[in-house]
């Protein structure tokens, strides 16, 4: 019964949600004065950077990023402070069987190699495709990779906690340098350089940099946190 | 249609381990979709936020609870 | 100059990213800093706030980008107004819990604190900001953090209550974002004064599909009708100042979402209506259901979603009086609550039920904290001559402007069942005889806690003997919600003079 | 009569719509009927099933229908990725919308974190209640 009128009440919403998206006429003039064309023209010629989608999240709408790193270090400490329990001991990787051999060996020869991928990504975000979040996140992984594979494998949970402080105060210090050079908070108040150049587009690499450490400690620690947590 | 079938499955599978891997299954399927649409940087993070990290904390809560949707499944 | 809006977000995060590092080396520092980033961010928004009254509306531009590309803050009579209050009752919340698990566990402290700053922070954010998807991110920023503050108990039922808060904030989250896409589709835009301009060139079926998917994502914050069945729990299980500042910070800020998106975002009729119909259900339902609580913090909870409700018909009015009412509502119910609850929690201290009967005859044993929670009581009851009497009356009277006997009965009725219930209350607290069956250790109360209690019922008291100390204010900030025009074209005009 | 031709143009109306469609169009519906049954089905996830990760597996396909959505705005016929490289300045126009791509990247990480917090909830609702189930939980009722 209540399945029933759920599926009922789906079938509503559902229906406005489709008759708004498949509408014909919801793409007509959508892109007449939009802020895209815009953000398209000015990457270019005023930030020399290549990748659009680097330039709006670390430029153009860099706050929402400040935003959304605020939201993992929440979330990671968050997620310390709801499994906290009084006797706080390291509880080893009980949950999970022992790897294999095969996986061992292997994660240990893979590990560095998605450590350099993440590295080239976040390096070059203001150029292909990638960036501070895909980096970091490439790397988290590859940890996640170690902690799987090696059951003794232990990463001091000072040291990701100072890394994401640092990365973090980084990206805060930036912004307010900006404002101290620019007049507004988060300026790129550096010289862009050439397009195509490792180093260009002004202080768009440093800050995704930094974000791509910050991501990358907050994710590992929060997969290290919840992977010591016994049921 | 990978996606639609991977949704269902993820919610009408009893088991939820298998539930969960479903659930991998679509955001890979995303991925690709993302490549289509000409949004690498999306299918980057999508790949590995959506398949890798949020497949295995699922999994470890998985570990650390129970594995079946109700209890008398198990087998 | 004094600073700039922009410090209001970008010092509380420095702080929060410093806490962890500062922590290592100085463990009371985790306490000490957020008090002073906290009162810093009063006294700037205060200072600011009277700037923007004496000269014009500050529109601070981020990363260099005029405002329909960049993300801007618009800092103005309105947003000032709120964002000094929350920045305010931050600071008292943190004044109260001050002394919370000290010298018991450093690691939960130190979260706690980063948590409530980020609160206020992201609800600041929430209020200042002029970018619906920036918005969105701030939303989060104050959920995540909402829910890590009810689950921070570990003993009680906290995870249910936070687990519920989490399904419904993330429905909520997901319906915004729904909005925002289907606006940001059709005019290519997520600038709020930008989609004010061109809202008329959209479809009228896609704005009001928007605007339903708006309501519902702003709704769980601001405490509406069928999306506050978080709000009880959450309010009974966090722990006790927490209660006050969902109430003082984080509702307030959900309305304020709601209300400029009424009246800037989507301006049409109908919409107007609405806000009265759902202010009306969210009142009846939520008082009715407050008269049946036994437990002290739930009824507090049920009686502070009928404010909301009350705040919201005072706006849905649309008229320039009903605005007035609904802001001083807002500036009364954020004082007057936090005080309720804040004195409410030393009351319950030592237990961990927090049942009304359990308070029975305790003002023999705590004379001072009781006398704070009946000035609280009164107040928002409206009793003169108390603040709550006032933005009672200036509810009162806008709403006979309009005609609308309808709504005045249904208040007055209203304000006889908070009567009942509040004075249940009052009477077991003094007129019943200490029973050391029933009742509970009385505990003593904090100097610093005290210290927070005085500040709030001396503003209660003072708005109630000098009305007049705080209605300009409030009637430049309801001025400045009317003027639609003015809003864009301050933001507007900003991106056409600055040249980048 | 007057009803036959009601339906009658009724069905043209539906045949003229079916032969205009190019294939962009149908990569249009697609994506968009893709996401929306996405989200329907998490929806259903999260209003019926009993069991707390299933509630969470529900969340997460929402939010995947959500993301798709958002990409699927932005696409435009025939586009390219947002990224330019030497001698492709001029490409602007058939670039597709990088906002949504950025809204899109800051999404997806939110909804991580949502998650991570979702599941440390339900691993502590285990410890305390030893199920999973919604109804063997007390208070937690919708």
């Amino acid at each position: 019964m209540k399945k029933a009128i759920v599926i009922f009440l789906l079938a509503v919403f559902g229906f406005f949600l489709a008759v708004t998206f498949l509408d014909p006429e919801f793409e007509i003039d959508r892109n007449r004065n939009g802020v895209k064309n815009v953000y398209l023209e000015k990457t270019v010629s005023e930030l020399g950077t290549a990748n659009t989608v680097t330039a709006i999240v670390v430029n153009f709408r860099g706050f929402d990023t400040l935003g959304e790193v605020t939201v993992l270090f929440l979330a990671a400490t968050a997620l310390g402070s709801i499994l906290f329990k009084k006797r706080h001991h390291i509880g080893d990787r009980t949950v999970l069987i022992p790897a294999s051999s095969i996986v061992s060996a292997g994660a240990k020869l893979i590990f560095p190699a998605i450590i350099l991928l993440g590295a080239y990504v976040f390096i070059h975000g203001h150029l292909t495709p990638g960036g501070g979040f895909q980096g970091g996140t490439i790397i988290a992984t590859g940890f996640l990779l170690m902690l799987i594979a090696y059951r003794d494998f232990s990463i001091s949970h000072n040291i990701l906690s100072v890394i994401e402080s640092f990365a973090g105060i980084g990206f805060v210090v930036f912004g307010l340098l900006g404002f101290m050079n620019g007049g507004t908070f988060l300026q790129n108040f550096m010289g862009t350089g050439v397009l195509n150049d490792l180093i260009s587009g002004g202080v768009i690499p440093i800050i995704y940099i930094l974000v791509g450490f910050k991501v990358a400690a907050e994710l590992t620690g929060l997969i290290y946190t919840i992977l010591h947590e016994k049921g | 249609m990978v996606l639609i079938a991977a949704a269902l499955y993820a919610v009408y599978q009893k088991d939820l381990l298998y539930a969960v891997i479903a659930t991998g299954v679509i955001s890979l399927a995303l991925t690709g979709l993302f490549l289509v649409l000409q949004a690498p940087d999306v299918a980057l993070t999508e790949a590995a936020i959506g398949v890798a990290l949020t497949t295995i904390i699922f999994i470890i809560t998985i570990r650390n609870t129970v594995r079946y949707e109700d209890e008398k499944d198990k087998k | 100059m004094v600073g700039s809006p922009v410090l209001l977000i970008a010092i509380p995060l420095l702080a929060a990213f410093l806490i962890p590092l500062l922590g290592m080396v100085w463990k009371e520092s985790v306490r000490i800093i957020p008090g002073l980033v906290l009162a810093y961010l009063t006294f700037l928004s205060a200072s600011l706030y009277i700037e923007v009254i004496n000269t014009d509306t500050i529109v601070e531009i981020i990363a260099g980008w005029r405002p329909p590309w960049g993300i801007n803050l618009v800092f103005s009579p309105l947003t000032g107004f709120l964002t000094t209050i929350m920045t305010f009752m931050g600071f008292i919340v943190w004044l109260y819990s001050y002394r919370f698990k000290r010298n018991v566990e450093f690691e939960a402290a130190k979260k706690y604190f980063i948590f409530l700053m980020l609160l206020v922070a992201g609800s600041v954010g929430i209020v200042i900001t002029g970018d619906i998807f920036n918005q969105f991110v701030f939303i989060e920023i104050v959920g995540i953090s909402a829910y890590a503050l009810t689950a921070f108990y570990t003993g009680r039922d906290s995870a249910e209550a936070a687990f519920k808060y989490l399904i419904m904030g993330s429905l909520s989250a997901s319906a915004l974002l729904i909005a925002i896409i289907i606006i940001y589709s059709q005019l290519g835009t997520l600038n709020m004064a930008q989609i004010a301009a061109n809202i008329d060139n959209m479809n009228p079926y896609y704005r009001i599909i928007a605007m339903i998917f708006f309501i519902i994502g702003i709704g769980v914050e601001a405490e509406i009708f069928p999306l506050n069945g978080w709000a009880p729990d959450a309010y009974t299980e966090a722990p006790g100042p927490v209660g006050g500042a969902f109430s003082g910070i984080v509702a307030k800020a959900g309305i304020y979402a709601m209300v400029r998106m009424m009246f800037t975002l989507f301006d049409i009729e109908g919409p107007m209506k609405i806000l009265i119909v759902i202010g009306l259900i969210t009142l009846i339902v939520a008082e009715t259901s407050a008269l049946r609580q036994e437990k002290l913090k739930r009824m507090l909870a049920y009686s502070s979603i009928g404010q909301m409700g009350l705040v919201l018909v005072a706006f849905g009015m649309g008229t320039k009086a009903g605005v007035f009412a609904a802001l001083f509502l807002m500036l009364n119910h954020a004082i007057t609550k936090p005080m309720l609850f804040l004195s409410g929690s030393f009351l319950t201290f030592n237990t961990t039920e927090k049942y009304i009967k359990q308070i029975t005859g305790m003002a023999k044993k705590m004379p001072v904290v009781s006398i704070i929670f009946v000035l609280g009581a009164l107040a928002i009851t409206g009793f003169p001559p108390f603040s709550g009497f006032w933005s009672k009356m200036a509810f009162l009277s806008a709403a006979a402007d309009e005609n609308l006997l309808f709504i005045m009965a249904t208040i007055l009725i209203i304000s006889i069942f908070e009567v009942v219930y509040y004075f249940r209350v009052i009477n077991r607290l003094f007129f019943f005889e200490y029973d050391d069956k029933i009742s509970i250790e009385p505990h003593k109360p904090g100097f610093n806690g005290m210290i927070a209690l005085f500040v709030l019922a001396f503003i209660v008291l003072m708005i109630g003997f000098y009305p007049s100390s705080v209605t300009g204010f409030i009637d430049l900030a309801a001025d400045d919600l009317m003027n639609t025009h003015q809003y864009i074209d301050k933001v507007l005009q900003l991106g056409q003079t600055i040249i980048q | 009569m007057q009803e036959c031709t009601a339906v009658r143009s009724c069905n043209l109306g539906i045949k003229t719509l079916y032969f205009s469609m190019d294939t962009t169009e149908l990569i249009r519906i697609g994506v968009y009927g893709t996401s929306i049954l996405l989200i329907l089905i998490g929806l259903y996830a999260v209003l019926t099933k009993r069991s707390l990760i299933k509630i969470i597996i529900g969340l997460s396909i929402i939010d995947g229908g959500i993301h798709l959505l958002l990409i699927g705005i932005g696409y435009i016929k025939n586009g390219t990725a947002p990224i330019f490289s030497p001698g492709s300045e001029n490409a602007v126009a058939r670039m597709v919308d990088p906002v949504p791509q950025a809204l899109v990247l800051t999404a997806i990480v939110i909804g991580f974190g949502v998650t991570a917090v979702a599941l440390s909830l339900v691993i502590r609702l285990y410890r305390h209640h030893n199920t999973l189930k919604i109804d063997e939980i007390k208070n937690l009722k919708w």
